[in-house]
């Protein structure tokens, strides 16, 4: 531990050269392992025990960025660190796409989409100019940006786009979100590079064409382009050295702890210009309440979601902000109506009805978020606040339906049953580690056992859960309580649609015309006036039916040191403003003393 | 004293003698024998106390109760009569009147004995009875159902009141009733899981001692590897992939556990093997199972005994770990290492929900270990300071 | 001048009405230059006493009355303070141990031990001075070449080299009083002997008290002027070694005096051969023939004996080797050095030790063999041989002139139940959870032998009466017998099942001396009674000629003369025989010193 | 001694192998394979499907455990399923600090067990002992978890928020966010400060056991002969305890040496989770959960390994420290 200390940023104070040395004092097996070595410059140490590409690629990035000059003006400089308790798994690597924490960084932080939603939701240009749709609605063309360069200087083109999208739809890159492109030409024919800047895809007409390209980040076709399709999800570019293009310049991961980036001078002034931040640090704490310790004693800047209780805290706190927004998450339970306690939608309705959501939503989540009726979240423009309104909590009308489904209540008897005597007992499993959805479970028996319903919380562990409730052919479970953040375009076939229902995500199982129909054409009905009143009747349908409970809309929340400006936060997302964070000269003092 | 005696001797005693009739401990409290006299009196005076409390609650327990209910009134009525008939029994073995000497049953088992007059282990007996009564007697006990969640809004997270004696949780549950119904869970994890250890340990280690070659070679290397993986992790594994029952998770810590007792076992077996009486059994004939089960066994078992009830506090442990990392008993059913889990989330407002639980698992783990301890001293005369 | 003076010593174990007095009122003095000698039976409190003299009793649990004291040079000892007392530890009184095998520290180098002693008695300060005087100390005690052996550790000696170490730690401070507490009661005959010439002569040649203490009244006699001898924690005679042995006042006294070969009390002693009157005293059974005939080996056995028939039970040729290691699984520890006196150490080249080397032996009914031997001489591996308990290397065992070791289970368990052992260790030989009764009850049972229940315990009533012991001991467990009845029940026990062999391995030198006495009456009746054939291990010879017909002398796995007891004892021809017989402490009246 | 280094290392092969192949067992009868974590509407079953044949996931179970058993004796552990990492690099990512955790752990619960042990069995039966035995056998009954929740309380969160003591400790992290902007001597300071609740919570429960066997074997030890042989000189008597004592009692605590670190292992575990250190005991739960084989498995292996270097170096100690000890004749 007797090093030289070496203070400037770029640093890998806790790196594994260290470390690693550290522990080969201690025991050998260590050594097995190797990737320790010998190193007096910390610039040449930070890349050791990194992967070959990326000690090629990452001196390039330095050197480029070492050309740039810094902007100067009173808002330049500081570092915000941002706390959260889940690692970005996926990293920056477009192509494994999964992780809502990844996903933010990957759009608004390292790598740039396409097109961007503004405010309102409607799209804006990004990393494309400009964009027009062929009369027929089966072309899109893009114009880019040419001002925009990959972080090692490389210029950003309609190659990279056009590398994106092949790479992506190949099969052999297993990319999860494939579904975005199901209305795209295949391969070379869905897509044409016109000239360096212009590139136009072609496709079946369908509704939200650009919501794809608001999702999608585009990647870095010169580095990657050698890569074999299979290699690419566990390729070191995604969290050892993403080379990226936007606002923000990866600088160091410390697995398990904490991700680094610092400014790109070079970002195109029209899309806002280099952030304000010197420096933006990530860190993992995976504890909650060790984050808000952290938070109260100003460790973290930021506390992406912390708990409802921990909201309350941090409303208190003087110095702190809390911030909650509109979220695209819901929690819900799903009912297997394919078990005969199940398969009438009146039991359903009646379970949904026995439950009093709004109790929950205001103990559980200190009133944070809304109560849910439908799948279609407040933030969307045909989220239609009414539809809940015939299975508001009404224990007495649930068990007047339930009396009416055949579930009667024998005097003296605490559970139903129906006229061949069986029990109206439904298992409802939920995974282990989401303390919300276990609140849910909890809630739900005490208060459905009220109305004489015998619930079973079961809790398992998140991949045998999904192995039992996924497998079309053993679909183990009664109800499921599951949550999840849908995407801007709202798209319920894989749940709902009776095409699908030998499909993993078929939880429900229910089958209906009406519905099919519905869900179709959602998809293919382009406009938004148009698809209004389908919308609605979506929604009503989604009632009437109850193929699942919905629970509530949770607002997300932040937690937020005033030290921090320009922090403002909405349905897209925590980080949608992060190149406009700034810290007043005062307040930039090392991180760690606020 | 001398004085008590006399009075109650005196004219005025036939009061006295029929309080002494009806409550034999007193007979114990008034010839010196301050401890089992309290002992005594204060269980059935304990047991009563619930009885009245809890009147309105005996007779629907019998008339409809669940199993649990039905139990707990009988380990009430059961208890009283026998903790009178154990006064009884102590009173009648007083020495008549001036009569000097010990007094009261003399195990004839030496190592009962020794550890019978050992006051910790007699404490910690007490308390592990205490514990195991109370787990029985909850239903009789709780305040409340401890799945009864109180308003959301208004009940949950409220410092230990009146009503509620320590406090509720994020539910609004009684977190005293939750207490009492997640002894239950750790007291018999402990039990059944050291249970398992014990006979798979006895059997291998016995085996294996006696046996000895390469039986003992082979089991003692099966025994090397178990004990050698952390166990926690292993435990980790199975449970969190397989979902077992309680039952099967009591299980499996036992089948995690038996190693250390079939090393013992086995070192124990080899060094009686090579005492005269083994030899003489098989000088006199005997099969060599009969050598094993009646003469090497029995004088085998005593470390056992003690490795078994430290091991039953390092049942209850685990149980509570796994219950910590939501892999144990799953909720709603209230286990300690649940209810630790469970408040950890609010430490900062109301700590006591984390705090109580874990100290009741320590109390009860404690106990264990003094028991464990003082039947290891009562064993070692060396070792009695 | 007293150097030191006991007044009114008293020693209780334990603690308030639980407390047990060990020492109850002792008073006796040690005058400068004066060997004083202690006897008494084992638990009379000797070595408690001595133990008090050095302030070395266990604390807590041990307590030296506040009535007592010590006055050592004048100083009174009782009460003062630890501190102090030190000094007087092994500078003023030093102390040789009992058990030489565990009273060195097994992890430090004898001669550091030695040096320590050295440095404490503050004569010598720096280490080398302390060290080399501890070689001298090591040399003076006859260790050879006491140079390199001082950087040997303990186990690496035998046990009489230990017992010198400890005399020259003892010494090495340079003691007014040294206390020797058995000095040679755990070695060897010859050791023991040597042993004893050592104090004799360092107690010439220095200016030192000595209190010999001992159950031996012939070991003290041979060095000390003065006898103390106690009973139950007081001392019960006292005086000159000779007006003892010609007038023995209390009973105690009377039979330590008869147990010594040559007193003048003892019953046993007439003629040339102090063994051969014994012998004759007892009636045999047989006519004893071949006494003129001789050589060495077991050869001679069957021809001198022809008269007495075929023999039962036969050894020939008999080997045992122990491997020294024997797999890389299990590798039965055991000391390094053999407890052989100085020629003929043990093989330790060889790889494997030979316990038995090539014995031959022969039983025959109504007749006793002995085997005599020092420890370590094969004796008790030979006895297990013969019933198989381990499995024999070479040669054969015929029993009835069927080979032992050809016998399938069921055969082996009806040949061991005519083949009986009695142990040394009454203690360990019982099982300690079973009652008497249950004990034997469970052989008479296991073997189908006298029936019923009512059988079996009117039978364990008349084993019980066999051996001596009142019926009423049926419900007793071993812990609540004394030594001479465990014994008892252990030949009862072997009787049960009507044995027609019985092996008595040390039966009695374990116990006192007044019970050997009745232990030995007891064997001798029964053989005669049931006509037994006896094998007789022993290391005393003077239990051997009273019980033996013939005797077979092993040393190091060989039987190095065999015959008629009266001829073996009487006029040895192995040197080694001689040798034997020669260490015998015996009394022999001294001649006034000049 | 070579060839008993030797001997001992050949038997813990098949250990090895055996702790392998078990947790690769129970992985391949656990229901759920890697790609669970993807599984949500909008994710094609197609793309699962290949996304297993990328990971080797589609061969069978027989063909998989020999791949990776021989990639193994190479030295290659493969790729991470659920860290898109080379595992090696994953484990040389974690592996130091759980070292770092353990050792100071060790190093704390043996001197302070050793320490308390000696202090009780010198002074037996005293006040020292006794109030030294109710402390020890209360810490040993906690569970470790708990015994880090209350200290965190304490220490952390009251000491901070609450009573503003001017000195707290940190509940979670190896390092503040700030350490790369200290100098190297408040670097070290924070890592102290880092290292403490954890690896407190962990010493505290292992060292009341130390403790406890030490003042056995101690005292066990002071009531053999040649303890009295060694006071029947004259020395003083902390020279009867220090030096002749203690050496020999210190052996059979060094075998318990060996015998803790499967325990030790078992509790970083916990408290890895607790403190959110980033070590091997959280990277193998959190494995298990996201069924990444490679890396239990190589992690189990480490685990194994660890625990047997660690018996070898208690025997050698033992060997070290009791001279009678032949090492052959330590195998059991």
């Amino acid at each position: 531990m007797t090093e030289t200390p070496y203070r400037k940023p770029g640093c890998r104070a806790a790196g594994p050269g260290r470390t690693c040395r550290m522990a080969m004092l201690l025991l050998f097996p260590v050594l097995l392992l190797g990737g320790c070595g010998d190193g007096g410059d910390p610039a040449v140490r930070a890349l050791q025990g990194l992967p070959e590409f990326c000690r090629e690629v990452l001196p390039r990035v330095q050197a480029h960025q070492a050309t740039l000059t810094q902007p100067s003006g009173e808002r330049f400089g500081g570092t915000a660190v941002v706390g959260a308790v889940g690692e970005m798994a996926d990293g920056i690597n477009a192509f494994s796409l999964a992780d809502y924490t990844s996903a933010q960084h990957q759009t608004f932080l390292n790598l740039m989409t396409l097109v961007r939603l503004d405010e309102s939701l409607g799209f804006q240009p990004y990393l494309a100019r400009s964009w027009e749709f062929s009369p027929d609605g089966s072309e899109v063309t893009f114009h880019l940006r040419d001002d925009v360069r990959w972080h090692d200087g490389e210029p950003t083109t309609a190659h990279d786009v056009a590398f994106t999208f092949l790479r992506a739809t190949d099969p052999g890159t297993a990319f999860p979100n494939a579904a975005f492109w199901s209305r795209y030409r295949e391969g070379d024919e869905g897509v044409e590079v016109l000239d360096d800047h212009t590139i136009r895809f072609r496709f079946q007409p369908h509704a939200e064409v650009l919501d794809t390209w608001r999702a999608m980040p585009i990647m870095p076709r010169h580095l990657l382009e050698d890569v074999a399709p299979a290699d690419l999800r566990s390729h070191p570019f995604g969290i050892r050295c993403p080379v990226g293009n936007g606002p923000f310049v990866f600088q160091e991961r410390r697995p398990g702890q904490s991700w680094s980036f610092v400014r790109n001078p070079e970002f195109p002034e029209a899309l806002g210009g280099p952030p304000y931040l010197d420096r933006y640090i990530f860190r993992v704490i995976p504890e909650q309440s060790t984050l808000l310790a952290e938070l109260l004693t100003g460790g973290v800047d930021l506390y992406v979601a912390p708990t409802p209780d921990q909201a309350l805290r941090i409303q208190e706190e003087e110095g702190l902000r809390l911030l909650d927004f509109d979220f695209r998450s819901y929690v819900f339970v799903a009912w297997n109506s394919r078990r005969p306690q199940l398969a009438d939608p009146r039991v359903r309705r009646a379970l949904t009805m026995g439950i009093n959501r709004q109790e929950i939503l205001d103990g559980l989540l200190m009133g944070f978020g809304t109560v849910a009726d439908a799948g279609v979240p407040p933030f969307h423009w045909a989220h239609d606040p009414e539809a809940g309104g015939r299975v508001a909590y009404d224990p007495e009308g649930a068990a007047a339906l339930l009396d009416e489904a055949g579930w009667r209540l024998e005097d003296g008897g605490s559970v139903r049953t129906d006229a061949q005597g069986n029990r109206l007992e439904i298992s409802v499993k939920y995974n282990t580690g989401n303390q919300q959805r276990q609140d849910v479970a909890e809630v739900m028996q005490a208060q459905l056992s009220r109305i004489g319903v015998a619930i079973r919380p079961e809790v398992l562990e998140w991949a045998t859960l999904v192995e039992q409730i996924n497998d079309p052919v053993r679909r183990d479970f009664d109800g499921v309580v599951l949550g999840w953040v849908t995407e801007f375009r709202v798209d319920d076939r894989d749940l709902f649609h009776s095409s699908g229902v030998d499909q993993p995500f078929h939880w429900s199982g229910i089958q209906d015309p009406e519905l099919d129909l519905l869900l179709d054409s959602l998809q293919v009905v382009m406009d938004r006036e148009a698809a209004r009143p389908l919308w609605q009747r979506y929604q009503e349908r989604a009632v009437e039916l109850q193929p699942l409970t919905y629970f509530f809309y949770p607002r997300r929340l932040a937690g937020v040191n005033e030290r921090v400006e320009g922090v403002r936060m909405d349905v897209r997302g925590e980080w949608v403003t992060v190149a406009e964070w700034w810290i007043p000269e005062a307040a930039r003092g090392s991180p760690g003393e606020g | 004293m001398r004085e008590d005696r006399r009075r109650l001797a005196g004219p005025g005693g036939a009061l006295g003698r029929a309080a002494v009739r009806l409550v034999p401990a007193l007979a114990l409290l008034r010839e010196g024998r301050v401890w089992s006299g309290l002992l005594l009196l204060a269980v059935p005076a304990g047991l009563l106390a619930v009885a009245v409390l809890r009147f309105d609650r005996l007779v629907p327990f019998v008339v409809s109760g669940a199993m649990d209910q039905r139990l707990a009134v009988l380990t009430l009525v059961v208890g009283l009569v026998s903790s009178w008939w154990m006064a009884e029994r102590g009173r009648r073995r007083l020495p008549l009147e001036g009569g000097a000497g010990p007094v009261g049953p003399r195990p004839r088992d030496p190592l009962l004995r020794a550890f019978l007059g050992m006051p910790t282990g007699v404490a910690a007996l007490v308390v592990i009875v205490l514990f195991y009564l109370t787990a029985l007697l909850t239903p009789l006990l709780a305040p409340f159902d401890p799945a009864m969640q109180g308003d959301l809004v208004t009940g949950r997270l409220l410092p230990p009141s009146r009503d509620h004696l320590l406090g509720t949780d994020q539910f609004g549950r009684d977190q005293l009733s939750r207490l009492l119904y997640g002894a239950r869970i750790s007291l018999v994890i402990g039990l059944v899981a050291v249970t398992v250890a014990v006979t798979l340990g006895t059997v291998v280690g016995a085996v294996a001692g006696y046996a000895g070659g390469w039986i003992d070679a082979v089991l003692m290397r099966v025994v090397d590897m178990v004990i050698s993986f952390p166990r926690l992790v292993l435990l980790i594994a199975i449970v969190a992939l397989f979902q077992p029952s309680i039952l099967l998770i009591m299980v499996i810590l036992g089948l995690t556990q038996w190693p250390h007792i079939a090393r013992i076992v086995r070192g124990e077996v080899m060094s009686v093997r090579e005492r005269e009486f083994v030899v003489a059994g098989r000088v006199l004939g005997f099969r060599p199972s009969r050598v094993l089960v009646r003469h090497v066994l029995p004088n085998s078992l005593a470390p056992v005994v003690v490795a078994a009830t430290l091991g039953v506090g390092d049942a209850i442990v685990v149980e509570a770990i796994l219950s910590f990392l939501g892999l144990g008993v799953r909720p709603p059913t209230p286990s300690w290492g649940v209810m630790v889990a469970e408040g950890r989330a609010h430490m900062l407002g109301a700590w006591w929900l984390a705090a109580v639980p874990g100290m009741a698992i320590v109390a009860v783990v404690l106990a264990f270990n003094l028991a464990g301890d003082a039947l290891r001293d009562a064993m070692d005369p060396r070792r009695r300071t | 001048m007293t150097l030191l003076e006991v007044q009114g010593l008293r020693v209780a174990f334990g603690k308030g009405p639980d407390a047990v007095e060990v020492v109850r009122g002792v008073d006796f003095c040690v005058g400068e230059g004066e060997a004083v000698g202690m006897v008494g039976a084992s638990g009379c409190g000797k070595s408690v006493t001595a133990l008090s003299l050095m302030g070395l009793l266990p604390p807590r649990v041990s307590r030296v009355s506040s009535g007592s004291s010590i006055r050592f040079q004048g100083r009174e000892l009782v009460g003062m303070p630890a501190r102090r007392l030190r000094r007087y530890r092994g500078r003023g009184i030093a102390m040789v141990f009992q058990e030489p095998m565990t009273s060195l520290n097994p992890v430090h180098s004898v001669g550091r031990q030695v040096a320590e002693a050295v440095r404490a008695g503050g004569q010598v300060r720096s280490r080398r001075e302390a060290w080399a005087r501890a070689v001298e100390l090591l040399a003076e005690v006859g260790i050879p070449d006491p140079g390199r052996r001082a950087r040997d550790l303990p186990h690496q000696f035998s046990g009489g080299m230990r017992q010198r170490v400890g005399i020259a730690m003892a010494l090495a401070p340079d003691p007014n009083l040294l206390v020797a507490d058995e000095p040679t009661t755990a070695l060897d005959v010859t050791i023991q002997a040597r042993i004893l010439e050592l104090l004799e002569a360092l107690l010439a040649s220095r200016d030192m008290s000595l209190l010999l203490i001992s159950h031996d009244l012939a070991v003290v006699a041979r060095s000390c002027g003065r006898v103390l001898v106690m009973d139950g924690g007081r001392l019960v005679e006292e005086g000159p070694v000779e007006a003892l042995f010609s007038a023995p006042r209390h009973p105690v006294t009377r039979t330590l005096v008869e147990a010594v070969p040559g007193s003048p009390a003892s019953v046993a002693d007439a003629a040339a051969s102090p063994f051969r009157t014994a012998s004759a005293s007892f009636p045999r059974g047989l006519p004893s023939g071949g006494e003129g005939d001789g050589g060495d080996g077991g050869g001679d056995g069957e021809g001198g004996d022809g008269a007495g028939g075929l023999p039962i039970l036969e050894a020939v040729d008999l080997v045992k080797h122990f491997p020294r290691s024997r797999s890389p699984w299990f590798t039965p520890r055991r000391a390094e050095a053999s407890d052989s006196p100085g020629p003929g150490t043990a093989p330790s080249g060889s790889d494997a030790l030979r316990a038995v080397d090539g014995v031959s032996l022969a039983l025959h009914p109504g007749r006793t063999l002995a085997l005599v031997g020092e420890s370590g001489a094969g004796k008790t591996t030979v006895a297990r041989c013969l019933l198989r308990l381990v499995e024999a290397d070479g040669g054969q065992i015929l029993f009835r002139g069927r080979p032992v070791g050809a016998m399938a289970p069921p055969e082996l368990r009806a040949f061991r139940r005519q083949v009986q052992l009695v142990f040394q260790d009454p203690s360990g030989s019982l099982n300690p959870r079973l009652s008497v009764g249950s004990a034997l009850d469970e052989v008479l049972r296991v073997h189908g032998l006298a029936g019923d229940a009512r059988g079996r315990a009117h039978r364990v009533g008349d084993l019980l009466e066999r051996v001596g012991l009142p019926g009423g001991y049926r419900s007793r467990l071993p812990h609540q017998l004394s030594g001479g009845e465990r014994q008892r029940v252990g030949i009862a026990r072997a009787l049960a099942v009507e044995p027609r062999i019985l092996i008595c391995d040390e039966p009695v030198s374990s116990l006192d001396v007044h019970v050997r006495r009745r232990i030995l009456d007891l064997l001798m009746d029964l053989r005669r009674e049931l006509d037994l054939a006896c094998l007789l291990i022993a290391h005393d010879l003077g239990v051997v000629a009273e019980l033996a017909d013939r005797v077979a002398v092993m040393y190091l796995g060989r039987v190095l003369e065999e015959g008629p007891v009266e001829r073996v004892l009487g006029d040895p021809r192995h040197p080694y025989t001689r040798a034997l017989l020669a260490a015998v402490p015996r009394w022999e009246p001294r001649r006034p010193e000049g | 001694m070579a060839v008993f280094l030797l001997r001992r290392l050949l038997l813990a092969i098949p250990m090895v192998l055996g702790v392998a192949t078990l947790v690769f067992l129970v992985l391949e009868v656990a229901p759920g394979d890697a790609t669970a974590r993807y599984a949500a509407p909008g994710v094609a079953p197609e793309a699962l499907e290949q996304m297993r044949r990328n990971m080797g996931l589609d061969r069978p179970a027989g063909e998989r455990y020999l791949r990776w058993m021989g990639a193994m004796l190479r030295g290659d552990f493969g790729v991470s399923l659920s860290r898109n990492e080379p595992v090696r690099e994953v484990l040389a990512q974690t592996l130091p600090n759980t070292l770092l955790l353990s050792a100071t752990a060790l190093i704390l619960a043996f001197g302070g067990g050793i320490l308390l042990g000696t202090l009780q069995a010198v002074r037996a039966g005293g006040v020292v002992d006794r109030g030294i035995s109710i402390t020890t056998l209360l810490f040993y009954s906690m569970p470790s978890f708990w015994l880090a929740l209350m200290l965190i309380l304490v220490f952390s969160v009251q000491a901070r928020n609450v009573w503003d003591w001017p000195f707290w400790f940190p509940a979670s992290g190896m390092v503040s966010l700030d350490h790369g902007f200290l100098g190297s001597r408040e670097q070290i300071l924070d890592r102290i400060r880092h290292l403490t609740l954890p690896s407190v919570s962990l010493a505290l429960v292992l060292a009341a056991g130390i403790a406890r066997y030490m003042r056995a074997s101690l005292l066990e030890v002071l009531s053999l002969d040649w303890v009295r042989t060694a006071r029947a000189k004259g020395i003083p008597e902390w020279r009867v305890v220090v030096e002749h004592a203690m050496r020999n009692a210190l052996g059979p605590v060094a075998t318990l040496f060996g015998l803790y670190l499967p325990v030790l292992f078992s509790g970083t575990v916990v408290i890895e989770t607790v403190f959110a250190w980033p070590g091997m005991g959280k990277l193998m739960v959190d494995s298990i959960f996201q069924r990444d084989t490679p890396v239990v498995l190589a992690a189990a292996f480490l685990f194994a390994l660890l625990v047997i270097v660690g018996n070898l170096v208690a025997d050698l100690l033992h060997a070290l420290l009791d001279p009678r000890i032949r090492p052959a004749a330590r195998a059991r």
